[in-house]
């Protein structure tokens, strides 16, 4: 069980931000405890992927507060959400194409020698060590990633995430373009990273994943929070509900 | 009365215009008229924007200096339309309602190609041609030829590279007598540049041999070329000694434009250029510039001697 | 599937240019434009603003404009063309031959009135061959067209001079000659003639737009707005005629012409030059190039293949081909500029054209057009052009240094960039 | 039933093609009957999008036969396919995104005006008409595709690869990135094209989904097609085994 | 996760140039050079290949190539730089005013040491800064650097002529010129250490290379083939040594140079160029720039930048400032250029680096930096300005008018693209 008695891990308050005149997202509230993954649930467009962008420094939020382990955070770029050690596996997969696998895990914190020269050859081992444990058939070290699949991408860019020893992990839609035995991999690797103590939100559409992986699921509609639920306490039909109509069922609306 | 006299310079990119035109605002100061200019930027389609301009402005007479000796006709007409009358400037305008007031450029071309004769009247010769896009570069080379046909009919020489220069810019000018050089094996005696610029370029490549001081010409008597003279590095500038032509202009303008006709002009004459436009002219006479008479730069004031003379050691008379 | 539109407002009060929906972009540029004229015409005593600096000012934007236009296209697709200049020179030469050497010697003499059609029409034709050359480079071979037209620029103006061998040609066949401005105009009753039909047409077009909307149920902005932007059409166009009507002829012109027709200039005669031909021709273009851009296949695939080339290529359209057809056009758009530019000069040489891609270029990209592709528009294009002649125009009536008006040249291009840059993303457009 | 007796809709056969020395289709036959749906399913990189690719005319395979109707089809460009009335909703949603949804509907098939004009204002009607019944909610006519959200640029791309009567119809994964109201919505519109007499590609992860609106499967991998079973005589497992050891069940294994 | 590579044929066999790990693409353009020289070298009867013209070429080339290894960051990045030239200028004017003008003036006299090195500052600041603010205004702006370099392009050329007032400055100092090529050589003996420790290094690279590989358990080349590549590079660098040092001093020169020291010239002595300066600083160049592609993060973000900004800056990469840093070094680049094409010349010329923007971006395109970004490499860049060089060189040479020269450079340019674009896709590369 989760313990959310002391303070989140990451606490989203209020969160609005609009483009060209539309609220992508409306005053959302959302918190994330250790050894806890949140779903993010919603309509295409309700704003899931925009509100984590705000958390992940890819956008900047119009309004609202963010704070990690209790102190309020600023970020407002990529970079300070790393050093509040967050790490994102965005829908749209960010890797540099013409890179090969060890160049895109470690962009902007390769391994440098004692001289301050960039170390490849240490880059390329510690990236075989890790992706022996996420894809032993992994072999394309070379290759730049252009030329793997789908799933293959998707692989690295996983890798990329878990390597740095991250806190807080957020992963938008990982497994949509993945096939079932892949999807099982990932699957399996957010129960392994939240065993570890990590807070994870995951978007999804899969209710049936999102029953499975999530302790909580927060849905959105129209970039509003319907609201938090356990999910223990719901049945997927619920969820959809929530999704469709917009409403939290009854037996738990305040 | 308050004359306005209108200037359409084809560009500044060589050194000698603004000298001209300092020239042309003291003697329209003099005669209190109004100074107001334009520049074409080596653009002849901007040169006829520009006098349209000029006229706009109210311009009683127009100077202009051509960047096309024809295209530029339809600018004379424009004048002509509104009662204005045309000083073709340097450059020749093959219109006969223009004035013609210039240093001869193919006479230029013979200066160049006279002085070098003098001082090489045998041996290999490389002729550093200006712009193909500049109707004055093959003014200039035709010129040349005028002078050196004698000889080369004669066998005393022989041309032993040509070369155009893009844009007349030294650099290229350089590259181009570098490759002549290793194609001819250093056997080569005297250089026919068509302008200063290309001169140095020629000059910085027959350093690099051990060459400099063989005969090179140039025209425009830059100051790094009077240098170069006083130096020994190239034999002659040819000296249009652009504020004569600029006063000059300045004081015909100023007499057209109160009404003169153009053959009252003081020193004016009929002449023929060779496409056969019949037109009233005067012609300055351009000044080789040597060793032998660079006194009469410094004289002139058109450098000072330091200029003239800096980094050079037991040179001419006119440094010591 | 559920709609996030939301958080949208329903109703908000609009404004006056959001009831006419004017593009408040082009409002812009109008008033930088309007800004830039009354600044130089207070600078040089209202000399600026006469009808005849006007008239200059419109002649002497025309070849630049035309090239523009096509330009539009280019760089919507994302392309570029770095060798327009160039090609006009080509061009320029090859008409020049033509009129001069070609034609003569085969039993054309001077003065036969064929002449200038046929060597206008050899012109076009080697803009359009050129041009769809460098349209199949790009299209077919994949050669990226900065690299194709940077060639270009380098071979075509140099074919141009050995055609030539360097030489100026002319003087210019008169026919040809009348496209070049001044030497051909309307004159005063042509022109306000042409002035009413084009007020006529752009009222039916306004008018069947708004039928063509109601009759599909769409809404439609209320019946005021129409007037008056008929009316604003109405102002524009007249208010042009009569400028250009304005320009009065020089006495001395006239003396020649009706010497000519052997009678004598009456006491007190006037007469106003009216309409270029040249600048009709503009016009022509820029109606015909909007309609091409707006209303015909062609344009949307242009902007389609803009917006996501292969989105345009898997929609079965032929992007390839479309590229060869692009590049065309410009071809002969530069034709068409090189009959105005040397038909201007009266002459054809070498230099023409030099530097006209950075101009014309310029010119799209002030007026709105994204290096980015997939958004431009041609008036935008035409106004860029206008705005920059201003400019120069007004900088070197003023007295301005040219090398200092070349700097004033470069910094308004990357300014305008900025506030188009900014604006947008203030408009949350893209 | 689907009626499998008479010529098949589109009979490809022996269908090769590499890339840069990597085959990412390996000699694979597949066909299709008017009215039927026939999944393709694999892992990552298995090769299907590729495959699919071949018929749509995005690519040209290096060896094998496609007919189309038992007639020999020459499939170059995607202006080919169309032809044969085969329409193609990519995975990639080919959208031209500054233009708005009419535009694209009709993209390469405006329609004009008796003077050859394009007739936007009938394109709108039309576009209005189509999108009321995919998507009642849509009401984004006039805004550039780019402002959609990613359900509404799928219905888009949904609603023109409908229009066109098309005969033969291919979705890569049309609802991978859709939540579970659009996802529904999908389905019952594949089954409702399928009474209709058209035959459909459907690419898609999901087996359940697959189990649900295909008559055939036909699993892929590493480029090479594993079988062809009828949905009807295997289960989710069966299925999963295919795609995952790429073994056909026993029970069915010639 | 499953491996879509079953079909990759697991052991091949290689071929002697993958063995070697040699890019082929490299050998194709190598392969071209050499025909050129060959061809030349027939055309002029044997003179193209003289160790005399092979100097001339390789000090013709260094301005260019300097500023074509900084362009390799710019488009890599998916920019443009079409101020280049331009700002070349204004270095130069720089550099010639502070030595000329400000420095005497403020009592450092003509000749003192101090002159040279104090404008090359001068003018890399310059360079660094104008290169900054153009980095700044593409980064932060977001102005797209077409458009900002092209806006450079008019004005930076323009300043530069404000500042000599558009006269001609020199000669520039005599220490200054020695940068300049012909004039500041090495000599022999000094060209030949260099050579040998140039070597030396190179076998040590190749050897720690290996060394790490091994000691992390990576597949390596057989130890024959690593001594190949040593042997290679040997051959290359000494013989290219040879071939300078192979030069001789004219007499005259020498002559001259004894006066000087108040000697005579011995009978038949003689004495080689060796290395000039300018190109020791171009090595110098080549060999910081290549490090910095490859073994700093500057150059792994200006790669990962290039294949996807987006994915660059959400990696936490400062794509911002690091569009600066690249323009910065362009600038820097273009002042050290400056340096070497005035100190040659012997003088500022208003003119000089005129169009080199166009060959700058051809010696980088040819070398197979992509337009599209992602893709280029230092050595590709130099090679590229090489073999446009020995065209125009060897054109000259064997007297072909200048505009035909254009038109052969042109069409080089868009054949040798149309050529990697087909050899990328045969090998499948991107
Ligand atoms: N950069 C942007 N500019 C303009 N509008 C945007 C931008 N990013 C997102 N939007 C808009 O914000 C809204 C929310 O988008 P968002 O991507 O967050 O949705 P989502 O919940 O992640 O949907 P999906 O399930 O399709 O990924 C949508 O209407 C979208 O069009
Ligand atoms: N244009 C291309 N160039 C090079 N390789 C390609 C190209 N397109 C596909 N491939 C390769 O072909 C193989 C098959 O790819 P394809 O996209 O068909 O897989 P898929 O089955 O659709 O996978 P997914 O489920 O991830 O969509 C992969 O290894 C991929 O890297
Ligand atoms: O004086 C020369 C001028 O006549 C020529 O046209 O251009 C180059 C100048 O040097
Ligand atoms: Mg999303
Ligand atoms: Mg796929």
């Amino acid at each position: 069980m989760v313990d959310r008695t002391g303070t989140p891990l990451v606490d989203m308050r209020d969160i609005s931000i609009s483009f060209g005149g539309i609220k992508a997202v409306d005053h959302v509230s959302v918190d994330l405890f250790p050894g806890e993954v949140v779903g993010l649930l919603g309509h295409n467009g309700a704003g899931k992927s925009t509100l984590i962008k705000c958390l992940s420094g890819a956008y900047q939020a119009n309004a609202g507060e963010i704070y990690v382990n209790g102190q309020k955070a600023e970020i407002a770029n990529p970079r300070d959400a790393r050093d509040y050690n967050i790490e994102t596996i965005y829908q749209t997969l960010a890797l540099a194409d013409n890179l090969d696998a060890a160049s895109n895990l470690f962009l902007g914190r390769e391994l440098t020698t004692s001289m301050g020269f960039v170390n490849e050859a240490a880059m390329e081992a510690e990236t075989r060590k890790i992706m022996g444990r996420l894809n032993p058939n992994f072999q394309k070290f070379a290759a730049p990633v252009s030329a793997l699949s789908g799933g293959q991408r998707q692989s690295v860019a996983i890798a990329r995430a878990v390597y740095f020893q991250a806190k807080i992990l957020i992963m938008d839609e990982p497994t949509a373009a993945l096939g079932p035995q892949e999807t099982e991999m990932v699957a399996q690797l957010i129960e392994e990273l939240k065993r570890q103590g990590l807070g994870i939100f995951l978007i999804d559409h899969d209710v049936h994943q999102v029953k499975r992986l999530c302790d909580r699921a927060a849905v959105m509609k129209n970039g509003k929070l319907v609201g938090v639920v356990k999910v223990d306490e719901v049945t997927t039909d619920d969820l959809l509900a929530m999704i469709i109509a917009g409403k939290k069922p009854e037996h738990l609306a305040a | 009365e308050g004359v306005t006299v209108g200037v359409s310079w084809s560009n500044f990119q060589e050194e000698r215009w603004k000298t001209d035109e300092a020239a042309i605002k003291a003697a329209l100061e003099e005669a209190g008229a109004t100074y107001i200019s334009s520049d074409a930027q080596s653009s002849s389609s901007k040169q006829l924007s520009d006098v349209e301009s000029l006229i706009s402005q109210g311009a009683d007479a127009l100077i202009i200096l051509a960047q096309d000796t024809q295209a530029v006709i339809p600018a004379v007409q424009l004048a002509a339309d509104n009662g204005i009358p045309v000083i073709a400037y340097d450059r020749l305008i093959e219109d006969a309602r223009a004035f013609y007031l210039t240093f001869d450029n193919v006479e230029v071309g013979r200066m160049q190609a006279r002085a070098v004769l003098e001082a090489a009247p045998e041996g290999n010769y490389v002729m550093i041609k200006g712009s193909p896009t500049d109707p004055n570069a093959d003014f200039l080379r035709g010129g040349q030829q005028e002078v050196l046909q004698e000889a080369i009919d004669a066998g005393k020489i022989t041309i032993v590279g040509e070369a155009y220069t893009d844009q007349w810019l030294p650099a290229n000018a350089q590259r181009n007598m570098e490759q002549i050089l290793t194609a001819a094996d250093n056997k080569v005696d005297a250089v026919v540049a068509s302008n200063d610029g290309t001169a140095g370029g020629a000059v910085a490549a027959l350093q690099a041999q051990g060459m400099a001081g063989i005969p090179v010409s140039g025209q425009d008597a830059d100051k790094a070329a009077l240098n170069r003279v006083a130096m020994g590095t190239q034999t002659v500038s040819v000296w249009k000694d652009s504020r004569d032509l600029g006063r000059r202009a300045g004081e015909v303008a100023v007499a057209l434009a109160g009404g003169d006709m153009l053959k009252d002009v003081e020193g004016a004459s009929e002449w023929t250029s060779p496409a056969g436009t019949t037109l009233t002219a005067q012609f300055l006479n351009p000044v080789p510039v040597t060793q032998d008479n660079l006194d009469v730069v410094v004289e002139a004031g058109w450098i000072t001697k330091d200029e003239l003379c800096q980094g050079v050691e037991n040179g001419p008379a006119a440094c010591n | 599937m559920a709609d996030a539109s939301a958080s949208e407002a329903p109703t908000q009060r609009k404004n006056i240019f959001q009831t006419l929906e004017i593009d408040t972009r082009l409002l812009g540029m109008v008033g930088a434009f309007i800004v830039v004229c009354l600044v130089f015409n207070l600078l040089t005593d209202g000399r600026f603003l006469t009808p005849r600096n006007v008239f200059n000012l419109t002649i002497q934007t025309v070849s630049v404009a035309i090239m523009a236009t096509g330009m539009v296209f280019v760089i919507v697709t994302r392309h570029i063309d770095l060798s327009v200049g160039s090609l006009l020179a080509t061009c320029s030469a090859m008409m020049a031959i033509t009129q001069t050497n070609i034609l003569p010697s085969i039993g054309l003499d001077l003065g036969n009135p064929l002449i200038a059609p046929i060597a206008i029409i050899v012109g076009l034709a080697v803009g359009a061959l050129i041009g769809a050359f460098n349209g199949w480079l790009v299209g077919y071979l994949a050669i990226p067209a900065f690299i194709v037209t940077l060639g270009g620029l380098l071979v075509w103006r140099n074919v141009g001079w050995y055609m030539t061998k360097g030489q100026t040609i002319g003087p210019l066949d008169q026919n040809y000659q009348m496209l070049g401005g001044i030497g051909g105009t309307l004159g005063e009753t042509a022109s306000w003639i042409l002035g009413v039909l084009a007020v006529l047409a752009a009222c039916f077009a306004i008018w069947s737009a708004r039928k063509s909307r109601i009759s599909h149920d769409f809404p439609v902005k209320p019946v005021w707005a129409e007037f008056v932007l008929m009316g604003i059409s109405a102002v524009l166009i007249l208010g042009f005629i009569a400028t250009l009507n304005a320009y009065e002829v020089p006495t001395r012109v006239l003396e020649r012409q009706f010497e000519a027709r052997g009678e004598v200039l009456p006491e007190g005669y006037s007469e106003g030059y009216g309409l270029p031909f040249s600048v009709l021709l503009l016009v022509i273009v820029a109606v015909t190039m909007t309609i091409v851009a707006r209303k015909t296949r062609l344009g949307r695939y242009i902007f389609a293949t803009g917006g996501n080339p292969d989105a345009a290529e898997l929609s079965g359209i032929n992007t390839r081909f479309l590229t060869v057809k692009i590049f065309a056009i410009m071809g002969i758009l530069c034709g068409l500029a090189a009959v105005v530019a040397s038909a201007r000069l009266s002459f054809h040489s070498n230099d023409i054209g030099t530097l006209d891609e950075l101009r014309v270029i310029a010119a799209a990209v002030i007026g709105g057009t994204a290096l980015a592709g997939g958004v431009g528009t041609i008036y935008g294009a035409i106004l860029g052009a206008l705005i920059m002649q201003s400019l120069q125009s007004g900088m070197a009536m003023v007295g301005v240094d040219a090398p200092f008006q070349n700097i004033v040249v470069g910094a308004v291009l990357v300014i305008a960039v900025l506030v188009d840059i900014i604006y947008r993303k203030r408009t949350g457009a893209k």
